[in-house]
């Protein structure tokens, strides 16, 4: 199906990761890893810890224990903004779009990182500065094409129906030509037609410019599709991790999903 | 009918990126810029010039830093008016203590010493956020006032604790400060500051550091994610508001007052150059330009008022007339667009975009 | 430097009981601030509005006080019309301008009371004129000793009224349908109009409240100072006790005015002269910024919690 | 909507005002302008000054028909003691009338301050009656600034000459303290340099104490001087709700009220009253006298207000502030009589009514003709001394009216406080590339 893609080895590994707030634990001691260029599905239950475990991955929570070893660094507590240096890039489970700002200027935002020139010359917008703004406005161009949202370019992004803002911020995020794209359910409350919209985008994303995807997501469908392998938490645990086959097959992940267990204690706190 | 972009294909980005992508926009703008260098200098009377234009000039720039902090990048400042005084004081500082330096370096560096202290007093910003930090900011306000009162030698140890400007010249003689300088001459240097500093701030804000400014103000959060330093930011932000601040301070000092003690930048001042950019629009350049003619220009035509009809009120019925349509016409604008004077040009030029075919 | 980190600690401790008197008239006069700061807090904590139009609200109600009296009222009639004065000036305030800026953002509000305070300062004063206004009462003003420390009585009896109007105000907020009303607002604005409290009349009443506490410090700055246009500047003497307590905390109001009172007095009676004085000014609110910077959300403020 | 707000507005203003005073309309007036504030956080002390000047105009129009035939045309501005208001009330005044504004009387130092340049510029004298710049008394460098007729450094040359009195002479005050309680503002600072200059030659401690403005806070100020301090005198440079501030925080700590003097700025009914009867014994400075039974108040009543066109109450009139800016309107009518003689009797220019103003000498003769017998000593003015010789009083309040405890005061000008003006004003001079007029021809 991938043909076109090679899978490597572990880009980001995360070992043994334990966080919890004020006494709440949401995440404990999880280890899997994603590898160059797949694309990896986390899935669980509400309050398992899936969005939590993406904080975690870009810098926005610290957890207790554990570690990450990203490219082969062993990574140390960081803010979000050097994940956002070293090419993590995310979307947000609630859409987290700059809401006064045009999509153009939420992609060109999205940019913020590859531009170099410094403040003087973009506040006299001469020669190098210019030039800049319009070699990014030219790569941004590409994604809208590529998106198909050029009808949207000017339109404030707070005007957008709600399909549209999920295509938005998946283009910002895209604008920074991440290695590493976290994707917070990207599909969540979407019709089938912009499911499968969504759906192309993301294996388009990751066919074209080889990026590495780790998304989360509850339709099981999609899930079973797009993704190369799974990662399955719930409760903060890890239950399952492997192909789509194997983990459809697992005995403890049919638990969870039947609700069996302990769904209905989950905490809402880790979400 | 005449307002129309119809017909004009953008070819390239550079020329969708431009100010003014729309000719008609860019005629008006070239008709404006030509009236007030070249038509209102020899048009306008003295009293225009100096207690109408000059302040005017120098609310507005004043108004373009406060909104760049506050409007584009979302952190509400109480602390305009200390920053204005440290501005005219380090104008005073350094024409004082150099004299030979010439007036345009004066005014800039006085801006940069106050970008300095700007960032001092934004360091807050980064754990302190919305009322809790434009209170904090009045902390700015008292103390860089209360400095300024306090120590003699930012008055170069005058003994009443008034500074006013020495006379300095552009270039030959062509005075801008000091009782030489004429009210024309005055005017043309503050609109040519002016102008040039809000095309600056026009250019920051629809670059790079701009979109930074506007992604914390929106979702500082989000913004932090996708790789802008809320620190680098805010300060900035900070830094090159406090900057155009602290010029519109020195000019106030030098090309407008002439002298100035540090009570004349007090709290009121902060509020009314608050009140340009909301009621101009937060997050717009040509606002912060309409806000500031609107509150310079209410007060003094409603004290002319009575006169201007032909009517005989006593003054102290005119002023407190003036406080209370004052602030009718604040609340009346706030519930009528909230979005500022900004907005209801925009609305207009729709609307003349149609004219005279409505929709 | 020793002027700085020396001389103000042997200071102390060579004359305790000064200290004593420089501490107490600093609580005191924290109290008197506490007081504007109150009427700031009931309005933030209900309607989540920084009503900047306290201190206009504050002026407006001693004006109009000693108007009534000046009239030939007697005084309690006149508090009593003052009541009333302020409850339709907040019934106006609703009508006017909160119920058409509903769901605007909480600067567009602010802005929106800035407004009101001029409006209010240049109505007072077409109505009332702009001259000094005694305001008597029948407030003590004598010195009293207490050993060798000596305690203004006015400023005690202004302590016994904030200590009074603030159990009053729990009382109310604790133990009335009303109140518990206004706390649930205060809480989440969608659930309490859920159970049913038109958050319109929750408005009014908090404003009217607001008046209310605005027209008690009236009186007891309006006897301090007299009844002028100064008045509304003390609103700026409140607002760092504001951001020291928290937005949102009635105890607040009342801690951080003690802090902010004692922290302003002894710096400028022990440490001003090293600084050339007249450092009260701004003391307040350095203090209240360091303090910020350790917890954010001030003394009693609920905790500010991030998210994505 | 805008138009509409305003026309309500001005609709309502015409039906309540009843205050404006139509000054008489006729052909080639002279113009003077009043900057006032009769709003703001001084107009409680900005009305009766206000007052005061309207009044005295009005009585000579309604008297004499204006000056020398020249009816007076007055227009009050507000600047609500705002400087860049001040500055736009100036430039909106300044050309009014045949010849322009005849003088301007700023009642602010800070207004002053802004308005000096300008007004040399436009050749406009201003009057900064017992305000301003002390060091513009030099009229070679400040040739449009008149500081008639003292200056604050006069007053605390004469406080510290009044106290040496009250001590037994000037070698008592050798080891005695005395405190200055001021504004800390341009206002406030003005005597600082004075009573240090003081301090030294009489041997006395001097302990300054810094109000911020606007003066809401005194307790820690007090608490110093009342309790541990203890001096000897407290002076005081108060303005607006300081004064009545100040007064009360002084009584609860006990400090007693005759050994408290006020700048005559700190000494009005309207610093006194609200502090009720904590205030009696208090001390100001001034440099004329109160209450209304002098005969220029007779004529005042006769022509002005049983006419029913007075700028205030009957009871009202003779009130410090009130006679203070009354006075002012004297000098200033007597400066363009004077001018008068010389250009004769027509509408004069800025520059005419200067010369009027140098010109100026009020003898002692000349206050009684004007009815002014007791109010004001007598003052000349020259073309280097702009501030005229005015002598001092110290007057005390014993809870109902302001009554003097002391003899004129004559401050010691010569060799002191003249050097003391020079010397600043070179400075000014030396700053502002100004080369000082030659005052000897």
């Amino acid at each position: 199906m991938h043909a076109a893609r090679q899978i490597g080895g572990p880009l980001l590994q995360v070992e043994n990761i334990s966080l919890s707030f004020g006494g709440v634990r949401a995440l404990a001691n999880i280890s899997f890893e994603i590898r160059e260029h797949e694309v990896l599905a986390i899935i669980g239950p509400n309050g398992a810890g899936k969005s939590s475990m993406l904080n975690v991955i870009n810098g926005f929570y610290h957890p207790q224990e554990g570690r990450i070893t990203y490219k082969g660094k062993t990574r140390a507590r960081m803010r979000p903004h050097q994940a956002a240096a070293q090419g993590i890039a995310r979307t947000f489970q609630n859409i987290a779009l700059f809401k006064g700002m045009s999509t153009l200027d939420n992609i060109m935002t999205g940019r913020l990182l590859k531009m170099r020139q410094p403040f003087f010359m973009q506040a006299l917008y001469l020669g190098p500065a210019k030039r800049e703004e319009l070699e990014h406005r030219a790569f941004c161009e590409r994604i809208i094409d590529f998106l198909e949202i050029q009808a949207i370019r000017k339109t404030p992004v707070g005007r957008l129906p709600y399909g549209l803002q999920k295509r938005v911020e998946l283009a910002r995020a895209l604008a920074a030509e991440p290695e590493l794209l976290l994707l917070d359910e990207p599909m969540a409350g979407m019709n089938v037609e912009e499911k499968e919209d969504m759906c192309r985008f993301v294996l388009d994303v990751n066919e074209h410019f080889g990026t590495t995807i780790a998304l989360i997501e509850h339709d099981m469908g999609v899930v079973m599709d797009i993704s190369d392998r799974v990662v399955v938490l719930d409760y903060g645990r890890k239950l399952a991790d492997g192909t789509p086959d194997e983990v459809r097959a697992d005995q403890a992940v049919i638990d969870a999903y039947l609700g069996v267990s302990h769904e209905e204690t989950a905490s809402a706190a880790a979400e | 009918m005449f307002y129309r972009e119809a017909g004009q294909f953008k070819t390239s980005y550079a020329a969708d990126q431009a100010i003014f992508p729309i000719l008609q926009d860019r005629i008006f703008v070239a008709f404006l810029l030509l009236v007030a260098f070249v038509v209102v200098p020899v048009v306008a009377n003295e009293y225009w010039l100096s207690t109408i234009l000059l302040p005017f000039l120098v609310f507005s720039l004043a108004a373009v830093g406060l909104n760049l902090l506050t409007g584009y990048c979302g952190q509400l400042s109480l602390g305009t008016g200390g920053f204005m005084a440290c501005g005219a004081f380090a104008a005073y500082k350094l024409s004082t203590g150099f004299p030979e330096l010439n007036i345009v370096v004066v005014m800039l560096a006085s801006g940069v010493i106050t970008a300095l202290v700007g960032v001092l007093f934004g360091l807050p910003s980064l754990r302190i956020k919305g009322f809790y930090l434009a209170v904090a900011t009045l902390a700015a306000q008292f103390f860089l006032l209360w400095l300024f009162n306090k120590f003699a030698w930012f008055t170069n140890y005058s003994p009443s604790g008034v500074i006013s400007a020495p006379p300095r010249a552009v270039f030959g003689d062509f005075f801008v400060t000091g009782p030489q300088a004429t009210p024309a001459g005055k005017y043309l240097f503050a609109l040519t500051l002016v102008a040039l500093l809000a095309l600056a701030a026009k250019n920051m804000v629809r670059c790079r550091v701009g979109r930074s400014w506007m992604a914390i103000r929106d979702m500082d959060i989000a913004a932090e994610i996708i790789g802008i330093r809320p620190l680098t930011a805010k300060l900035s932000a900070f830094a090159v508001s406090s900057f155009y601040i602290g010029v519109a301070g020195a000019m106030w000092a030098f090309v407008y007052t002439g002298s100035v003690e540090a009570l004349a930048f007090q709290i009121d001042r902060s509020f009314q150059i608050l009140f340009m950019i909301i009621i101009g629009g937060l997050g717009s350049i040509l606002g912060s330009f309409l806000g500031a003619a609107f509150i310079t220009l209410l007060p003094i035509f409603l004290s002319n008022a009575p006169n201007i009809f032909g009517l005989s009120i006593s003054v102290d019925t005119v002023s407190h007339f003036e406080f209370m349509i004052f602030g009718a016409l604040i609340v009346f604008f706030l519930i009528v667009e909230p979005h500022g004077l900004a907005r209801l040009w925009q609305i207009a030029k729709e609307k003349l975009r149609l004219w005279p075919f409505p929709y | 430097m020793s002027a700085f980190f020396i001389d103000p600690f042997v200071d102390i401790f060579s004359y305790p009981a000064f200290f004593l008197e420089v501490l107490i008239g600093g609580l005191l006069a924290g109290v008197m601030y506490s007081l504007v700061a109150l009427g700031f807090v009931l309005i933030f904590k209900a309607s989540g509005v920084f009503n900047f139009a306290q201190g206009a609200m504050v002026l407006f109600a001693a004006l109009t006080l000693v108007g009534l009296i000046d009239l030939g009222a007697p005084v309690w009639l006149a508090i009593v019309a003052t009541i009333a004065v302020m409850v339709t000036l907040a019934m106006s305030i609703e009508k006017v301008v909160l119920r058409p800026l509903v769901n605007q953002p909480a600067i567009i509000l602010f802005m929106a009371t800035i407004g009101i305070s001029y409006f209010l300062d240049g109505f007072g004063q077409t109505i009332w004129g702009s001259e000094i206004k005694t305001l008597e009462v029948g407030i003590p003003k004598s010195p009293l000793m207490v050993g060798e420390v000596l305690i203004s009585r006015f400023d005690l009896f202004a302590g016994l009224t904030a200590g009074v109007l603030v159990a009053v105000l729990a009382i109310f907020f604790q133990k009335t349908r009303v109140g518990r009303a206004l706390r649930a607002v205060a809480d989440d604005h969608q659930a309490a109009m859920s159970v049913g409290i038109p958050l319109r009349t929750i408005w009014v009443i908090v404003w009217s409240v607001a008046g209310i506490v605005a027209l008690v410090a009236g009186i007891m700055w309006g006897s301090k100072l007299g009844v002028q246009f100064s008045i509304v500047l003390v609103a700026l003497k409140a607002l760092p006790v504001l951001i020291l307590g928290g937005f949102t905390s009635i105890p607040g109001a009342i801690v951080g005015g003690l802090i902010i009172g004692s922290g302003e007095k002894v710096a400028e009676v022990f440490w001003g002269p090293a600084l050339g004085g007249a450092i009260e000014d701004w003391f307040g609110y350095m203090l209240a910024m360091l303090f910020l910077l350790f917890r954010p959300q001030g003394l009693f403020g609920e905790k500010i919690i991030e998210r994505v | 909507m805008i138009r509409k707000l305003v026309a309500a507005a001005l609709g309502t203003a015409l039906g309540v005002s009843a205050l404006a005073a139509g000054t008489a309309q006729a052909a080639d007036p002279q113009f003077i302008p009043s900057l006032v504030y009769r709003t703001g956080p001084y107009a409680p002390n900005g009305i009766p000054l206000a007052n005061g000047f309207a009044d005295y105009f009005a009585m000579l129009n309604a008297r004499d028909g204006g000056i020398g035939g020249v009816p007076l045309l007055v227009e009050e501005c507000d600047t609500a003691y705002n400087n860049d208001r001040g500055v736009e009330c100036y430039e909106r005044l300044k050309n009014k009338g045949p010849t322009g504004a005849a003088v301007f009387n700023p009642y602010s130092t800070g207004i002053t301050y802004a308005l000096i340049e300008r007004a040399t510029a436009d050749k406009i004298p201003i009057v900064s009656m017992g305000y301003g710049r002390a060091d513009a008394s030099d009229g070679r460098v400040f040739p449009y600034v008149f500081t008639l007729p003292a200056t604050y450094w006069a007053q605390a040359d004469a406080m510290v000459t009044y106290i040496a009195g009250e001590e037994g002479g000037f070698d008592e005050l050798a080891g005695k303290t005395i405190a200055l309680v001021y504004h800390d503002s341009a206002y406030g600072k003005e005597p600082i340099a004075t009573l240090e200059a003081l301090a030294e030659r009489h041997d006395f401690t001097f302990e300054t104490f810094p109000v911020a403005h606007p003066g809401l806070e005194q307790r820690s100020t007090w608490l110093t001087i009342g309790r541990r301090l203890r001096p000897d005198w407290v002076l005081m440079w108060g303005w607006g709700v300081m004064n009545s501030t100040a007064i009360k925080e002084a009584a609860a700590v006990g400090y007693p009220m005759d050994r408290f003097i006020g700048v005559w700025w700190s000494g009005a009914e309207q610093d006194v009253q609200p502090a009720g009867a904590d205030a009696v014994g208090y001390k100001s400075g001034t440099f004329h006298g109160a209450g209304a039974d002098f005969p220029v108040h007779r004529d005042i009543f006769t022509y002005v207000y049983d006419r029913g066109q007075g700028a205030t109450e009957r009871e009202l009139v003779g009130e410090v502030l009130y006679n203070r800016a009354m006075i002012n309107a004297v000098l200033v009518s007597e400066a363009i009589r004077t001018a008068q003689a010389v250009y004769g009797e027509r509408p004069l220019t800025g520059e005419e009514v200067r010369w009027g103003l140098e010109n100026l000498n009020l003898t002692q003769e000349k206050i009684d003709d004007l009815g002014l017998a007791g109010l004001l000593s007598p003052i000349g003015l020259s073309c280097a001394d702009h501030e005229g010789g005015g002598q001092l009083r110290i007057q005390q309040w014993d809870g109902e009216k302001w009554s003097f405890v002391s003899d004129w005061i004559e401050p010691n000008r010569d060799g002191f406080l003249r050097t003391m003006y020079e010397g600043s004003a070179a400075q000014y001079a030396a700053e502002k590339g100004i080369a000082p007029r030659d005052c000897a021809n």
